[in-house]
């Protein structure tokens, strides 16, 4: 049986600032696997660059920590040469909505059976405070000092416009909703993301635990996450009354469910030691 | 006469066909027991450019097209216009006859109008199979075997169906009858010889093969010319060689892929060119200091920025070699010919995972897409050499699995996700040996150590450059990669009229082999650097590396392969005047 | 008074395919261009690398061939520096929705006042036919000899989402209706994407003219462009019958009006020879 | 009693202020006429990490920051275990009392165990007015004056409001008064002095401040340190100065967009770190074949990949050089204080521009974060130089505008987007003089040429290298960029030793000086080379370009700055063994 104590590498310091956002999702991370009873060497999280990037430092589980930017590649590549493994990926706002939007997008109409995580903080939280793609327009930081002119991208909405096959959001603030949005998404079959609410609490001053507590609520059990339309009805709702749960989720085919190849074995366990040319060799003569 | 020497060429419009009819042309040729060398030129249009195909045949090996051309087929007017001049005298050219020529057609050379419409029309075709009237006409010519052409016809069309297939050969076999019937008097003529074992085959199937061969399982690009042929053909085995060919959306995440399945324990590559390469720069710099073993194909063409999409160049030496910040070890290697590009990839593979390195194989349009004539690749020696991965047992008794242990090669055994004990984190952060990110002096003074001391050892294991030729030359020609081909014929050339002269030609250019290099160059005698670029790139590293400094250079950068004539004519010049 | 013939290029051979879609977007452009009296000298097109990437080459505006999915960048650029500019950002569906794609979706929700136009011919035409994030799941191709394993993207659906603030299908069989959507487009104060059904007829040879004109309907008065819902409805529409026409267009500040530093005179114009920082140096002493 | 010469360090846990308060201590001491330099190390960790600040202060001007420290104040025990060793014998320690330490302190120090809470407290305020109440003891500590360090205070706190400003400055005057009572003895103190017109800036800020002197109108970036604070700086003066300052996506489009604004007439740039860089490189190269003006400044910090972010190092020179596929001409500059980084950067413009290319600065972290004592930048002698820009009646006048027109000097003369008379289009392929793309031979050839001709001017116009020191030097040091101020700190102090040293500093990497680097290095004496990379990349590139092979190697790569004291030994080391 696997315990969280399985998970930690408690020699290790954590740097994230006292009362982040991020402890929770680490906590949600770790309780998710555990009850799904993922063991340790199976499961794979690929980390970006920015203040969430240093999680796979304090999980005991495979990590690879990548480019800002360019976790879900990684994440693809290690699924689809292993598809037995549990590989997620997770990474920051800027790491994935702004300078890894291309790679989100194409890996969701993928449907590569991975789930992705996104410390949405709102900012940018390693370089000490710039907007990010989901900061609300008139954003004061260093990099905007008369308010930033953008409006802020919708990742839920963009999740499904791209295909994702799950697309849930969760709040720092509850762990008990985030462990089962994680479990949720990590037993899906496809593409999952789980976008989350992370209170930055040393560069967000607005974006807060308070702030998200007055509007968060959960989508209900009558809400049908199949309804695309539905669903983005619910997406572009954003404001004094921010909803929380899973908002759309269908089934499809994953990419690894059409590669005949490697049906039987995945790939990394496929014998290299003697491949058969002769027949190749023979076209060319 | 001129037996079994001989240079054709095909020129027309883009999309009508010419690659294919080149192609037959040169196959028949090889199955008739002759060696070839092809060569193609196409603007990067669909329609509307000018194609040719230049098949250079002879009985002894070939490396490289010649400028000259015997035979001049030409489906268009600007196949004349721009390629009249390269005919030798005595030459043939061979045109539609229903083209209206603006001026009179060099009075040394033959010239035979041809009716071809009209006879693909006589075979009961249609436009498109002037080509093969073309093929069958250029055999008469030369007297050569019909029979073999008319097989290899067959063979090339056989998926489209057996009337198809009639119709090509049947225009063919038209366009022979009528140049027989003209009783042609030509210098020329192809006589079946008696070589077995011969492939045609370009430089970047040689290196598909070659990755095929060497266990490779994932491959993810990007489209990019001419780059595009080694994707396509592995993509073709996918599933009878179990293999994952993925396009990405671009060549961050292709390179980012490649680095992920190389983590996960699977041998894998990319493909691409200049343009593609530069964005997978960063990524680079990710494989070098997680240590994940990559193989990166970079077919150049000319630069900069898109530059000339088909054509030619070997302008990304230096690029390469310093590509992503920071310095961690990497292997360059640049093959020659297509021989070298197989057993270059399966050893590119081999050290990349034994060293746990980006590894590249630097190719270009001239070797990546000519195709030429060559022995079967002998695989008896092929090994497959995995390097350091713990087993479970071993993991198991460790106390302490550190994935980057500092070790006497700088090469730290591994483990694979996967693998119950051998749990550790790679990042892109510098680290210590169990892999946490740190910033301590000690530690980043440890790792780069380890790191850069895989250099030493690759050096001691590498091949050495190749030198042929004049064991005492008084003039010594140096290149790398592609220009071998050139440069080889030149060497035959220069031999023959007793020249003394060598050839150093490098495969390997990081690390790079200095020893080698200054030996073979410090023997007084005069040097001549060949490059296909402006800078003398190859030639600046010889400085750097030996102190040597080349006086004579051959730099050609017009997008055009060299030619063994233009080495020839140099060398000669260098031994008069310089 | 300009004229189409001010736009031409004689001299210059063009080298598309007889037939192809291109043609018909080149001779839309100057009709709109020319309708909207854009002088040659103030308008500027920017475009990519792929066979539309030609088409700078034959029409006589200032012109910019980039790099292989940078054209928006490089356009917003040019806008910002000169605001008086018209501006066209012209691309296929492989550059604007492949590699491309991050900045689309970043230049949509800036709002940069420019018009993106996309050949979309579903295929990579230049590079000789491979799949492009528009061809459908099963594409037959070089690059994917056993057909493509990724559903395709939504452009429309992709564009509401990002921002885009005016969204527009044509199709290259339809010259009036595009050059009228070209000129709607270029009016369009704010970011605005015309998509481009634009048949390849030597690559893509299942979405022809014919099977476009067997589908494509026009959206009548009688729809509301303004409501996001209703587009993203029609957006998904896409089968035996495929929209045409404006689906989204909504009025948000241009990301230039947010510069008042611009507000009076464009950048390029302003003063740069005695630049006086004595103030600056001020603060440092 | 040493006057006028210290060395002093604040160290505690990050996110609680201890950049600010360096930054006080330093301005209040050039306030009163000293000079200083500063110096701070923070890993790449928001919270958790541990920071500090060190200012060196003397009379004279300083380039340097020295290893030694005279006075370490501990606001967390790390600091001590960390820094003790650092103090020179004699120097003090001045500590949190409430600090449970583990052992002994070394015996050779002075040490003050301060209730910094506790006085803030007193002075009522809170936990983070203790590092006001810390500035206070270290200036009782040193005799210095208080009457500037309040004032400093003042200023740095006033946009929080009065309240604020005089907590803080309670808190100082608190610290100050204790220690004062204590009445230490310490063998350092500060003094007043009168030299006027300093500023304190660091190189990021110089960079700035010459792009918005050289009239940069546009800066696109994405965030990356060490490199943001030149966006910080620009985007503050957005309004005031009229100034674009655009955060992007990613550096893809940082580096597209300088090109559109340089391509539509605006003086653009960028900032970014090597990884950043890594993805501008395709984009370099489309600078190079457009020949759009662009400034690009990379501030190094030690790779490969995302390294050790917060850390400094000079590894990507090379990669620099050789960046992006194919060749063209670039100027690369690498300024070795915030005076050079002040002027070069203007030169950077004005390069661009007149040789419709790229530039390059190349900075690094320490010189781009460190702040340092510089006169006041000298403006009189700046020039702004746009290059050849056509005018509305020259475009008119002229027959056909070609944009690429093959020219004497490579420049072409070209037209700004509006312009009636100057239509033309750019693009990425090689194209003829219209700027029609082409795959011609000739127009190829012609443009290579024409684009590589401009480095043969830029060559001849560029500033030599700097030659500082002896005139008949026994040994040499060699170096570029930032190293140059240890480099300084060294040779002053070895030729107060009588030592014959000079240095030879690299601000021009291309085009390669080389003869100048050739007549300064070939007089027979011993040369050592001082880089912050564990290649010698610099070596390398003098190797390559005179052919001097460099026996004698100073290489740190730890990630911190090379300091004088390790160049002074190694030369005493040379000298004695070498
Ligand atoms: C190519 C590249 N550009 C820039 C950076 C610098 N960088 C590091 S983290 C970061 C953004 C952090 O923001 P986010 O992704 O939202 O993560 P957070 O810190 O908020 O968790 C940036 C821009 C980088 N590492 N690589
Ligand atoms: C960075 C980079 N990668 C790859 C290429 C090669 N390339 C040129 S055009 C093209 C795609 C063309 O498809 P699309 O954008 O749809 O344009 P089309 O030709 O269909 O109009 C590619 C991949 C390139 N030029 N640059
Ligand atoms: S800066 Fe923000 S996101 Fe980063 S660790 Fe601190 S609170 Fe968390
Ligand atoms: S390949 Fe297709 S898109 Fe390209 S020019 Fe030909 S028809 Fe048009
Ligand atoms: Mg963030
Ligand atoms: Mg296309």
């Amino acid at each position: 049986m696997v315990s969280l104590a399985d998970l930690d590498r408690e020699k290790e310091v954590m740097t994230w600032c006292p009362g982040c956002g991020n402890f929770t999702i680490l906590s949600a991370l770790k309780k998710a696997l555990v009850s799904l009873k993922v063991e340790p060497h199976n499961a794979v999280v690929v980390a970006g660059i920015g203040c969430s990037g240093h999680l796979p430092n304090w999980i005991n589980i495979y990590g690879f920590g990548g480019l800002h930017g360019r976790t879900l590649p990684v994440a693809s590549a290690i699924k689809l040469s292993n598809h037995k493994l549990t590989v997620i990926a997770q990474g920051g706002d800027g790491d994935g909505y702004s300078i890894g939007i291309g790679h989100f997008i194409h890996t969701a109409r993928r449907n590569i059976d991975i789930t992705y995580i996104t410390h949405n903080n709102q900012i940018y939280g390693l370089t000490t405070g710039q907007t990010s793609p989901t900061s609300p327009r008139g954003t004061v930081t260093k990099f905007t000092p008369f308010g930033s002119l953008e409006d802020p991208l919708n990742p839920i909405a963009l999740a499904i416009t791209s295909g994702a096959t799950f697309v849930a959001r969760g709040f720092a603030g509850d762990l008990e909703q985030l462990t089962k949005l994680f479990q949720q998404a990590i037993s899906h079959n496809g593409f999952a993301l789980v976008d989350v609410l992370q209170p930055c609490v040393t560069f967000n001053r607005t974006n807060t635990f308070q702030w998200f507590r007055e509007r968060v609520y959960k989508l209900d059990d009558g809400y049908d996450p199949t309804d695309k339309v539905a669903a983005y009805r619910k997406a572009l709702e954003w404001g004094d009354r921010i909803p929380t749960g899973v908002f759309y989720r269908v089934k499809r085919r994953t990419y690894s469910e059409g590669l005949p190849q490697i049906s039987k074995t995945p790939l990394v366990k496929q014998r290299i030691g003697n491949v058969d040319i002769v027949k190749l060799v023979k076209q060319f003569m | 006469m001129i037996t079994n020497k001989l240079s054709w060429k095909i020129g027309g419009e883009a999309g009508f066909g010419i690659m294919t009819t080149g192609y037959i042309f040169s196959k028949a040729c090889v199955r008739a027991g002759l060696n070839t060398f092809d060569f193609t030129e196409f603007p990067s249009l669909i329609r509307g450019g000018h194609n040719t195909y230049q098949v250079r045949v002879e009985d002894r090996e070939v490396h490289s097209p010649v400028k000259s051309v015997d035979i001049l087929v030409a489906l268009n007017r600007q196949t004349i216009e721009l390629h009249e001049q390269e005919l030798t005298p005595g030459g043939a050219i061979i045109y539609d006859s229903s083209l209206e020529l603006e001026r009179k057609i060099r009075p040394d050379v033959k010239v035979f109008a041809v009716p071809f419409l009209d006879l693909a029309k006589k075979a009961g075709g249609e436009r498109l199979m002037v080509n093969n009237v073309a093929l069958g006409v250029s055999f008469a010519l030369v007297d050569f075997d019909l029979k073999t052409l008319l097989k290899v016809i067959e063979e090339t069309f056989k998926d489209k169906g057996k009337k198809v297939t009639e119709l090509n050969k049947a225009a063919a076999k038209e366009g022979y009858d009528y140049m027989r019937q003209l009783k042609p008097e030509f210098g020329h003529r192809l006589r079946k010889a008696k070589t077995m074992n011969r492939m045609l085959i370009s430089g970047n199937e040689a290196v598909a093969l070659g990755a095929l061969k060497a266990g490779c399982k994932f491959i993810a690009a990007y489209p990019m010319t001419p780059a595009s042929g080694i994707f396509q053909f592995l993509a073709g085995y996918e599933r009878e060689y179990g293999i994952i060919a993925k396009q990405t959306e671009d060549e961050i995440a292709a390179m980012n892929m490649v680095i992920g399945a190389g983590f996960a324990g699977v041998r894998s590559m990319t493909c691409t060119s200049g343009g593609g390469f530069s964005l997978m720069v960063e990524a680079v710099g990710l494989a070098g200091i997680t240590e994940t073993p990559a193989v990166i194909v970079e077919v150049q063409r000319p630069g900069p920025s898109t530059g000339m999409p088909t054509q030619t160049g070997q302008e990304d030496l230096r690029f390469i070699l310093s590509s992503s910040q920071g310095e961690f070890p990497r292997v360059v290697i640049a093959p020659g010919d297509v021989d070298e590009c197989f057993h270059e990839t399966i050893n590119a593979f081999n050290l990349a995972e034994r060293y746990q390195i980006p590894v590249f194989i630097l190719s270009d349009k001239h070797l990546g897409e000519s195709r030429t004539t060559t022995k079967v690749f002998d695989t008896r020696k092929v090994r497959i050499d995995r390097g350091a991965v713990l087993s479970d047992a071993q993991l198991r008794r460790m106390k302490q699995f550190n994935r980057y242990e500092d070790t006497k090669t700088g090469v730290s055994p591994r483990s694979i996700p996967g693998q119950r004990h051998g749990i550790y984190t790679a990042t892109s952060n510098e680290h210590g040996e169990s892999g946490i990110i740190t910033e301590e002096s000690e530690d980043r003074v440890r790792m780069v150590d380890k790191r850069m001391r895989k250099m030493k050892f690759i050096e001691r294991e590498m091949p050495k450059p190749h030198v042929y030729g004049s064991p005492h030359p008084e003039i010594t020609l140096v290149c790398w990669g592609s220009t071998k081909g050139a440069a080889m014929e030149a060497l035959t050339w220069l031999l023959r009229d007793h020249v003394k002269v060598n050839l150093l030609h490098l495969v390997y250019l990081n690390p790079f082999p200095s020893d080698q290099v200054k030996a073979a160059l410090d023997d007084g005698q005069k040097i001549l650097l060949i490059e296909g670029n402006a800078t003398g790139q190859l030639g600046g590293l010889i400085r750097e590396n030996t102190g040597i400094e080349i006086g004579h250079r051959l730099l050609k950068y017009d997008g055009r392969p060299i030619y063994p004539e233009e080495i020839y004519d140099k060398v000669k010049e260098v031994l008069r005047h310089g």
